[in-house]
């Protein structure tokens, strides 16, 4: 029986790996990566909602350049050594462009390749400024504004609007957390912004108490928050047991319904920034309607922004009357296109154009754009 | 036992978990939508399910404590025959040579790659194997070393422009004295408490790197990490990866070449006993806490080299990818393979990295895999898939 | 202000000790019965904080009370957990003792079981942080102060100091104890004796569950939220802790969770957070290289 | 001369009690020395005492193999191998996972010296010590008589022989003293009878002086040069085998513990 089971898996083994890839027909393949698996999961499935939605429709009203639209979906469980092997997968296979990845640190990773292929990436996620403003990402863009943007959105409307004084730093220690707190600190102090305190705290951790004490001592107008919503809901909800009514302001990790949920009452104020309101958008309107009907489920975070991902790549390619990387690249950065964030295009960095931040406060437990 | 008993036995443990498995598999809440999803389907799988599993448990129990008791006699299995066996082992191994030299350009260039990762994990495990299944020192904290072989080659590479071949080495070497300093506290503790301590310095490495952003660039870590050069010629992409695989290749045959020689020298010998009663020997003059350093310093040594491939590789590294998670992958590898066996781990690596890679739409699966399989092995099979017989001396008078 | 600010640290660190040591109590029994490092103790305790919320959240939208459903999902939470430890006990270890397996295996099996729980609930429930209600209620004690220490905080405080004396009574004056303590000397003297101990090895497994479970619940009432990942973390700073006050004793656990949620505190209050974890690692290395045995453990000698 | 083993005033206590109390034992060149006393009378500890694994409490312990006197107290078990010290245990200790041969050559371990470069590149001098190690322990081998199981698994040797192989280990470490722990506990009369021999001829022919821990009377009685008797730590008779039959010390001290099968 032993001998059976071996000679199985050897054969299990030979077959996988001859089954390589069928050869491209006469489709356009559109690759997507990100987090479909694991605890990330929840940030990379909307994305692969969006895309099957938006190429759903454009195949029914006849495909790009007459070709069909081929979905590739690839799962990089948001790690950097999985992005490789996921990028790979995708160049092996014969796609043309890639929405995603999700997470910066598997963008990063998964760039290169795309490069080497001459393969162009638009993410609706990777907010790490280096991926546009470094240079070293020729072939990156995004339809979500970086880090940097949303950091100096943040100082403008405290030092404006709430014109606080003396501010706290605290992050989670994160790549995205502790990207964010850093980058808010560089602009919190070239405003003349007293930073008090500049800490990481482990998330995860049982109890916050020593750190909101450590927060209490330095007497801030207000604690900036570089991390996700899960580690912030428990700082402020502990802030506001006891008995301390710093202002508090997060960004985009924070912008998270469930974030009211689970501060409750403690949410009561509280500030994140997001990307702009478009729930008055008609294509987001018509995306969200179909996702209800396609999934039965609200759609997720980035939902949008991939959306509007997926078809600046589509248009772009019909618009380049090939998928040559130049003529792509050239149609997506001088051609507008219509998306649930509005009408879009990129600049030569690769950031999209016509989108950008918005400052929220929670209000009766709604995150409510403040003008 | 009777088939009424074994089946009265089944429903009842079956039963059990259907109880036991309610409120986790059966019902769903999402407290921020405030809905409750009632899955009864998931029970009747587990009532199924488990009915089989506690009647195959049973019996792989009974055939275990059988087979315990006939141990003495030797009692090969399938594959300890074909190694032991040269006339089958060594056309197999010229066979398989041949396979590795021409798969890059028979499989697709994600094949290749993946196979690199594989391969990596095989270096890892071979390295680890020397660690666990040499010198029985539960190394918990292994993927310490790996972080430091890949951030070495990263930071010089960074900072100084030190290319892949003298990173390689020099990698290997910064590991090693890593795993001295850090072993020679250590070392002398008992079994379980220098698992858990070896796990603290894993954590504390990937913490100092996550936190000290001057000298590590913190999480958002480190990209553009260049791959291994070829005298100056410029490599396509899927040149790259080629020539990255051979150059595992040869490695991991380095590997190979070199535990076979130290299993079987003086050193190695003075592993096994170590595992087989620390007393004795020291009472036969074998300094202990050397030999440990020795076993440790060389694993971290291999990690440190496999760290080098790995960051050449991914071109970009963080923190994230060298969690503890990462060190009990490893441990799984060696685990499954069979510890102290060199076919054992590599049949063991491959297995657990190349299948869920083939197994995508089944990647979700894949962490709670490692965890039964861990729990699995030490259950049934101890000694794993390729049980190790040691190859001992055999006297020949001359 | 800075005696107010040292004694912000120094409850603060009560709490975070007073949590640690509920976790670590299970441990710390587990451990001193069959020197096993039980890893999936930590998960236990998540999955007793899971099994509450879902039973609580169901009660709830049937419209029972909330003193109903804060007293039947607590009691269904540790009869879950406590189940879970006997089934781990019986997949994971008992297979393992009997065959005689050195200890390592034990700890492998152990490191494989946890890895399988929190995916299981990963894949079960979502890797979603879920919200958690406040079962403890708020109420009014030492105004003023109730800033420093709040009451959700006291009564983590009082119900580790219950549980350890409970556990320490159950284990000096009862019958099982003896037989506890007698499976933990010596497992085959004791079975001669009449000790069944395989039963008692059961016991000691639903007993350290139960108080997981209880931690379970009420730590996340207090934090708010539980996620699958949760009882990772936790499990391993009561793990430090247990091994800090000595490892198989009762006191030394809450000792030694005591001692580690203070230099924590105090650690992040004067110095930095940053390597919070850092910290506590080194102490626990620092223990075990000077002082295996810990603050109350009994250092045992090698036979020969 | 010197005596090659000297133990001055040592006691070795766990917490409140004294394993050993201010025992004073000293060996000669060419002495086969019994320690002999009722169970727990603190024989083994006293091994475990000069071979490094105990650290004594108190007291000093000194060894001459050739002119100089050293002292042994708090080095390493390994050191005190190197230095001469070789021993084997009540409770047999052998390597279960290797032939009988590589038991003995695990013996060579402290007199070689090949490191790991040595191991991986195997150059001629690594070559000729596997060959020195190899002939090295299957003359010992041939010595104690169980060459005939040289390539067996250590534990599926019969129990008389796992008692030899534990001796001819200790062999290989090239050891003036030989402290041999209860070798023939278990055995047989004709097997205790070749053992009697064994020792005899390590003795004349390998030039080891031989300490032993030892119940057999009979064995005892017939092998040694000189007795020393314990109970409670404390020495309470030294001499013959004559003088101690008649000591009446020893008399009381076995005739308070029937059980003893003396």
């Amino acid at each position: 029986m032993k001998l059976y089971f071996k000679i199985l898996v050897l054969s299990l083994f030979v077959l996988i790996g001859f089954s390589a890839p069928g050869f491209a027909g006469d489709t356009i393949k559109l690759g997507v990566a990100g987090a479909h698996s694991g605890d990330l999961a929840s940030y990379g499935i909307p994305s692969v909602h969006a895309a099957e939605l938006v190429v759903k429709k454009i195949n029914a009203q006849g495909g790009v350049l007459g070709k069909t639209v081929e979905l590739l979906v690839e799962d990089d469980v948001c790690k950097p050594e999985v992005a490789g092997n996921t990028a790979t997968k995708l160049v092996s296979d014969g796609v043309d462009v890639v929405m995603g990845h999700i997470c910066s640190g598997a963008t990063k990773s998964a760039m290169g390749i795309y490069k080497d292929a001459g393969i162009i990436a638009i993410s609706p996620s990777a907010t790490n400024p280096d991926l546009t403003l470094s240079g070293e990402y020729p072939n990156f863009l995004r339809t979500i504004a970086h880090d940097a943007v949303q950091a100096q959105l943040q100082v403008k409307f405290a030092t404006n609007v709430l014109k606080v004084k003396k501010i706290a730093i605290l992050h989670d220690k994160g790549d995205y957390g502790k990207g964010q707190a850093e980058l808010a600190q560089k602009y919190f102090t070239t405003a003349g912004v007293d930073v008090a305190l500049f800490e990481g705290v482990t998330p995860g951790a049982v109890d916050y108490s020593a750190i909101v004490m450590k927060v209490r001592r330095v007497k801030p107008d207000l604690v900036v928050w570089g991390g996700y919503h899960p580690e912030a809901s428990k700082i402020v909800t502990l802030m506001r047991k006891k008995k301390m009514d710093t202002l508090f302001m997060g960004s985009d990790g924070v912008k998270d319904d469930t974030f009211i949920k689970v501060a409750g009452k403690y949410a009561e104020g509280v500030f994140a920034t997001g990307p702009m309101d478009v729930s008055g958008n008609a294509m987001a309107i018509a995306a969200k309607k179909a996702h209800q009907e396609a999934y039965g489920s609200d759609p997720g975070a980035f939902f949008d922004a991939a959306y509007a991902a997926t078809l600046a790549l589509l248009n772009a390619v019909e618009k380049a009357g090939s998928t040559d990387y130049n003529a792509v690249m050239k149609a997506l950065k001088s051609e507008y296109v219509d998306t649930p964030l509005g009408n879009i295009s990129f600049d030569a960095n690769g950031d999209a154009i016509g989108i950008g931040f918005s400052v929220y406060r929670v209000e009766n437990g709604v995150f409510v754009e403040q003008k | 036992m009777t088939a009424t008993g074994e089946i009265k036995k089944s429903v009842l443990v079956s039963l059990w978990f259907m109880f036991l498995t309610f409120p986790i598999m059966v019902i769903r809440v999402n407290t921020v939508q405030d809905v409750v999803e009632w899955r009864w389907l998931n029970m009747a799988y587990i009532g199924i399910g488990t009915f089989f599993i506690s009647m195959l448990w049973r019996y792989m129990i009974r055939r275990k404590e059988r087979e315990g008791k006939k141990e003495k006699t030797d009692n090969l299995s399938f594959a300890q025959k074909i190694i032991l066996d040269k006339k089958i082992f060594i056309p197999l191994v010229a066979l398989t040579g041949l396979f590795i030299i021409v798969f890059p350009h028979m499989f697709s260039m994600y094949q290749t790659n993946i196979m690199i990762s594989a391969l990596i994990y095989v270096m890892l495990g071979l390295g680890l194997n020397i660690v666990i299944g040499l010198a029985g020192l539960l190394d918990l904290g292994y993927v310490a070393f790996f972080a430091v072989g890949a951030y070495s080659y990263a930071l010089l590479n960074l900072h100084y422009g030190l290319v892949f071949w003298l990173a390689l080495p020099l990698g290997g070497f910064l590991a090693l004295i890593f795993g001295v300093i850090l072993g020679y506290p250590v070392l002398r503790l008992r079994g379980d408490y220098l698992a858990i301590v070896t796990l603290g310095f894993g954590e504390i490495i990937r913490l100092v790197l996550e936190n000290w952003n001057e000298f590590s660039f913190g999480p958002s870590g480190i990209p553009n990490i260049p791959k291994p050069p070829l005298f100056g010629v410029d490599l396509s992409l899927s040149g790259s990866i080629i020539y990255l695989y051979y150059i595992i290749v040869g490695l991991v045959i380095f590997t190979i070449f070199v535990i076979n020689r130290l299993e079987n020298s003086r050193i190695g010998r003075a592993w096994i006993a170590l595992k087989d009663d620390e007393i004795a020997c020291q009472a036969m003059g074998i300094d202990k806490a050397r030999t440990k350093l020795r076993a440790f310093g060389l694993g971290a040594m291999w990690a440190g080299m496999a760290g080098v491939i790995f960051a050449a590789k991914t071109t970009f590294i963080n923190p994230a990818s060298f969690t503890i998670w990462e060190s009990v992958i490893i441990l799984c590898t060696v685990v499954l393979g069979g510890m102290g066996s060199i076919t054992g781990v590599i049949s063991g690596a491959l297995l657990l990295i190349l299948l869920p890679e083939y197994l995508r739409a089944f990647s979700e699966f894949r962490m709670i895999i490692f965890g039964a399989v861990l729990v699995l092995m030490m259950v049934f099979r101890p000694g794993g898939i390729i049980n190790n017989v040691r190859k001992t001396y055999k006297f020949q008078k001359t | 202000m800075d005696f107010d600010y040292f004694s912000y640290l120094f409850f603060g660190g009560l709490t975070r000790g007073s949590i640690y040591a509920l976790i670590a109590l299970g441990y710390t029994m587990v451990y001193g019965i069959i020197q096993l490092i039980n890893f999936a103790h930590g998960e236990i305790y998540m999955i007793g904080a899971f099994t509450g919320l879902i039973i609580a959240s169901v009660l709830t939208m049937m419209g029972l009370p909330s003193l109903a459903v804060i007293i039947i999902a607590a009691a269904a939470a540790i009869i879950y957990a406590s189940a879970y430890g006997f089934t781990i006990e019986k997949i994971a270890y008992k297979p393992l003792r009997d065959a005689n397996a050195p200890r390592l295996s034990a700890l492998i099996s152990a490191i494989g079981m946890s890895l399988f729980l929190q995916n299981y609930v990963l894949l079960a429930q979502t890797s979603d942080f879920l919200p958690f209600p406040s079962l403890i209620p708020d109420f009014e004690f030492w105004e003023p102060y109730s800033h420093i220490w709040t009451s959700a905080e006291l009564v983590i405080f009082i119900t580790t100091v219950i549980v350890m004396i409970l556990l320490t009574f159950l284990i000096k004056f009862t019958k099982i104890g003896k037989a506890m303590r007698a499976t933990s000397q010596d497992k085959t003297m004791a079975s001669l004796l009449g000790i069944n101990v395989n039963r008692v090895i059961t016991f000691t497994f639903v007993v350290g569950s139960a108080t997981a479970a209880i931690g379970g619940i009420l730590i996340a009432s207090h934090i708010g939220q539980i996620n699958f990942y949760m009882g990772f973390i936790a499990g391993i700073k009561a793990f430090v802790a247990a091994v800090l006050g000595g490892i198989g004793s009762i006191p030394g656990a809450v000792i030694g969770a005591l001692i580690l949620g203070w230099t924590e505190s105090f650690f992040t209050g004067y110095i930095s957070s940053d390597y919070e974890d850092v910290f506590a690692f080194l102490f626990l290395v620092g223990i075990l290289i000077l002082r295996p045995s810990g603050i109350l453990g009994k250092s045992e000698t090698q036979k020969v | 001369m010197k005596p090659i083993l000297e133990v001055k005033n040592m006691t070795m206590a766990f917490g409140g009690l004294k394993a050993i109390d201010s025992l004073d034992i000293s060996i000669h060149q060419g002495e086969i020395a019994a320690l002999i006393g009722p169970n727990g009378a603190g024989k083994t500890t006293f091994f475990n005492c000069i071979t490094g694994i105990y650290k004594p409490t108190s007291g000093d312990i000194f060894i001459c193999p050739h002119e100089k006197q050293e002292r042994l107290n708090g080095l390493k078990p390994n050191i005190v191998t190197k230095k001469g010290l070789a021993r084997t245990f009540q409770n047999i200790r052998l390597f279960s996972s290797m032939t009988v041969l590589e038991n003995v050559m695990i013996g060579c371990h402290s007199i070689t010296k090949a490191g790991v470069l040595g191991a991986i590149f195997k150059n001629a001098a690594t070559k000729a010590e596997e060959n020195f190690i190899v002939e090295k322990a299957y003359s010992i081998l041939e010595k104690i008589g169980i060459e005939m199981y040289v390539d067996e698994l250590a534990t599926n040797l019969p129990y008389g022989a796992q008692r030899r192989l534990e001796i001819a280990r200790a062999m290989a470490t090239d050891p003036f003293l030989l402290l041999l722990d209860e070798p023939a506990a278990g055995m047989n009369p004709m097997e205790t009878k070749s053992l009697d021999d064994l020792i005899i001829k390590l003795r004349d022919e390998e030039n080891v002086s031989i300490l032993l821990i030892e119940h057999d009377m009979k064995l005892v009685m017939s092998l040694s040069d000189n007795i020393h008797v314990v109970d409670y730590g404390k020495k309470i008779a030294e001499g013959t085998p004559e003088q101690i039959k008649s000591n009446p010390d020893v008399i009381k001290a076995y005739l308070g513990d029937e059980s003893e099968d003396a």
